[in-house]
């Protein structure tokens, strides 16, 4: 190295992951100029996405309507048929992914969009048949297509970062039938990038509508801005409600696969990605 | 009626029963999914986790 | 090198590059056996594929129709207006692509799908506006996402290559507006081809329906079954009629940008790219 | 009846004028675009290739 060049430190050189939303509440445009910014000062930088917004237009634009299910534990969820699948990978591997890759485009970021199947980039057992609860009856019903990641393949993405790209991750990912066969199915996203960012020892951005993880969501100055030990995440794992219980989740996840840090942050936020690194949200250590 | 295949005793199968429905062998406990109706044919419900995608 | 390794000749290192159409009556199959086959021997191989008849079913499931117009020249082409180039986007990015990985997955190739907006790896001028013949009135017509692709991104493909994965490459590509800002645009797959194989100096096999380039189409008899010198190939720009004359533009357009050959070959056949590679079809070089 | 924007001489128009419609100067022979129609402004129109998509 000679005297010229700025060392690399280690905070410098650790990638990050920005996993971004599919909620039509939350616009990019603020996290994707974050992206080029930190692309462009050479740090190494991955896009995880969600779109379940756009999958939900998607079918209704084919004039189907997604099935929901109660699981016997009262828990209503989403079941992707194969019809459901097809729409599902048309927005998510076709809209979603090609309109972010043509944004960061036009932010100067050489992006790559990537789906789970892509090299085996994500890769875990499909789920086909799932327990529900339907007019009172519990059942059996098969023909689901989802599955819990279980393999990241971090060398692809290693080897695009060394590239200089973006990689921008979506679904869906690489189903294994129990004959061996591979399916595409469905994953949750907030765990895919929680395994992208365990993969990658990366610092995970999780950004969504809210602005962190409060102790009283109804009480904004209860924003809990750090849990660095067992008990704090505990505190937060008994804070999160609803749809952040997910997010709480994929961070204990990203956290024992390897990632450096997490932190959960408002996406509409001024530099929300920025911001988010330098302390603003929940950070979770 | 029919028989359990995991403890042989006989299950009582209520009459409007679907396939897919899992019911409860009473004498083992275990649970058993209706693979078919006429004639039922019944075999141990897998265990699944619930676990749900995006 | 020891003695045990098998040399490598020159040939066995020239990537091949497998344009796979888009028509419902060619059934992959056979190629994608193929593919695993030379990939498995150590073969570089990249896959591009169109998608026309994908992005028509996508149009009529939307409830929408495909635009066709009339150049005053005669020639009747698409126009890709925004919902169109929607619904390309979701069929090309999203279905076929994502078809095709899955099943080269299950083939045991290590696919990875990209379009042309990943790592720019197909760039060029958008073209908006396509002069038309409307009631017999010569017009402009604005709106039209499509585009010529200008540069290929061999660095991302070679780079694939050489970690052991098989590109599979689709659109859209992307198009530079006046402005300099970019747009997903549509484009002709066959040229995508040529342009993939001139960039990585590879043997092009441009599977289609029939056999490959006849003298007279009519007669089976007058196949051709090479083209090795200009006056060759001139006969063949002769005899190319009909969807033919693009497959053989796009064939001279590879030659001149650095493809090592280029076969015409019958998809339908047994082992369609292994028998086009052993001289089946029509061989221009 | 208006001006070509090339040569400066007068362009007849026919009444179902349509915007993005081609007409000829017959003075100087150049390609004219129709931008609008009320009031009618060319410009002359872009060379462009026949080249078509997948
Ligand atoms: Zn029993
Ligand atoms: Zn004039």
């Amino acid at each position: 190295m000679t005297a010229d060049e700025t060392p690399t430190t280690a905070d410098e050189a650790t990638p990050v992951v920005i996993k971004i939303g599919g909620a039509s509440a939350v616009d990019p445009a603020g996290a994707l100029a974050d992206v080029a910014h930190l692309s462009a000062n050479g740090r190494p930088v991955a896009v995880v996405h969600g779109g379940s917004t756009a999958v939900d237009e998607t079918l209704e634009a084919l004039g189907e309507e997604p099935t929901y299910v109660e699981t016997p534990g009262g828990v209503v969820g989403r079941f992707t048929d194969e019809t459901a699948m097809e729409a599902f990978t048309m927005a998510m591997a076709g809209t979603v992914n090609t309109d972010l890759v043509e944004s960061l485009q036009n932010e100067g970021v050489d992006a790559v969009g990537l789906s789970g199947l892509d090299g085996k980039l994500l890769a875990g057992k499909r789920k086909s048949a799932v327990r529900v609860l339907e007019d009172g009856k519990k059942k059996i019903k098969r023909g689901d297509h989802s599955g819990t990641i279980e393999s990241v393949n971090a060398d692809l993405l290693k080897t695009l970062l060394a590239g200089g790209y973006v990689p921008v991750v979506g679904g869906p990912i690489l189903g294994a039938e129990s004959d061996g066969d591979y399916t595409a199915v469905n994953a949750d996203a907030d765990r895919a990038a929680a395994a992208v960012a365990g993969a990658l020892g990366a610092d995970l951005v999780v950004l969504t509508d809210v602005a962190g993880v409060y102790a009283d969501p109804e009480d904004a100055s209860t924003l809990i801005e750090s849990a660095t030990t067992e008990a704090a995440f505990e505190a937060i794992e008994d804070a999160a409600a609803g749809f952040m219980t997910k997010k709480v989740m994929a961070a204990k996840e990203a956290l024992e696969s390897g990632a450096s840090s997490i932190v959960v942050a408002d996406a509409n936020a001024n530099d929300p990605v920025l911001t988010a690194l330098d302390g603003a949200g929940t950070t979770i250590t | 009626m029919t028989t359990c295949p995991e403890c042989g005793a006989d299950v009582t199968l209520h009459d409007d029963l679907e396939a897919g429905e899992i019911v409860d062998c009473t004498t083992c406990g275990v649970e058993l999914e209706v693979i078919e109706t006429a004639p039922p044919v019944l075999d141990r419900a897998p265990e699944l986790e619930e676990d749900w995608g995006e």
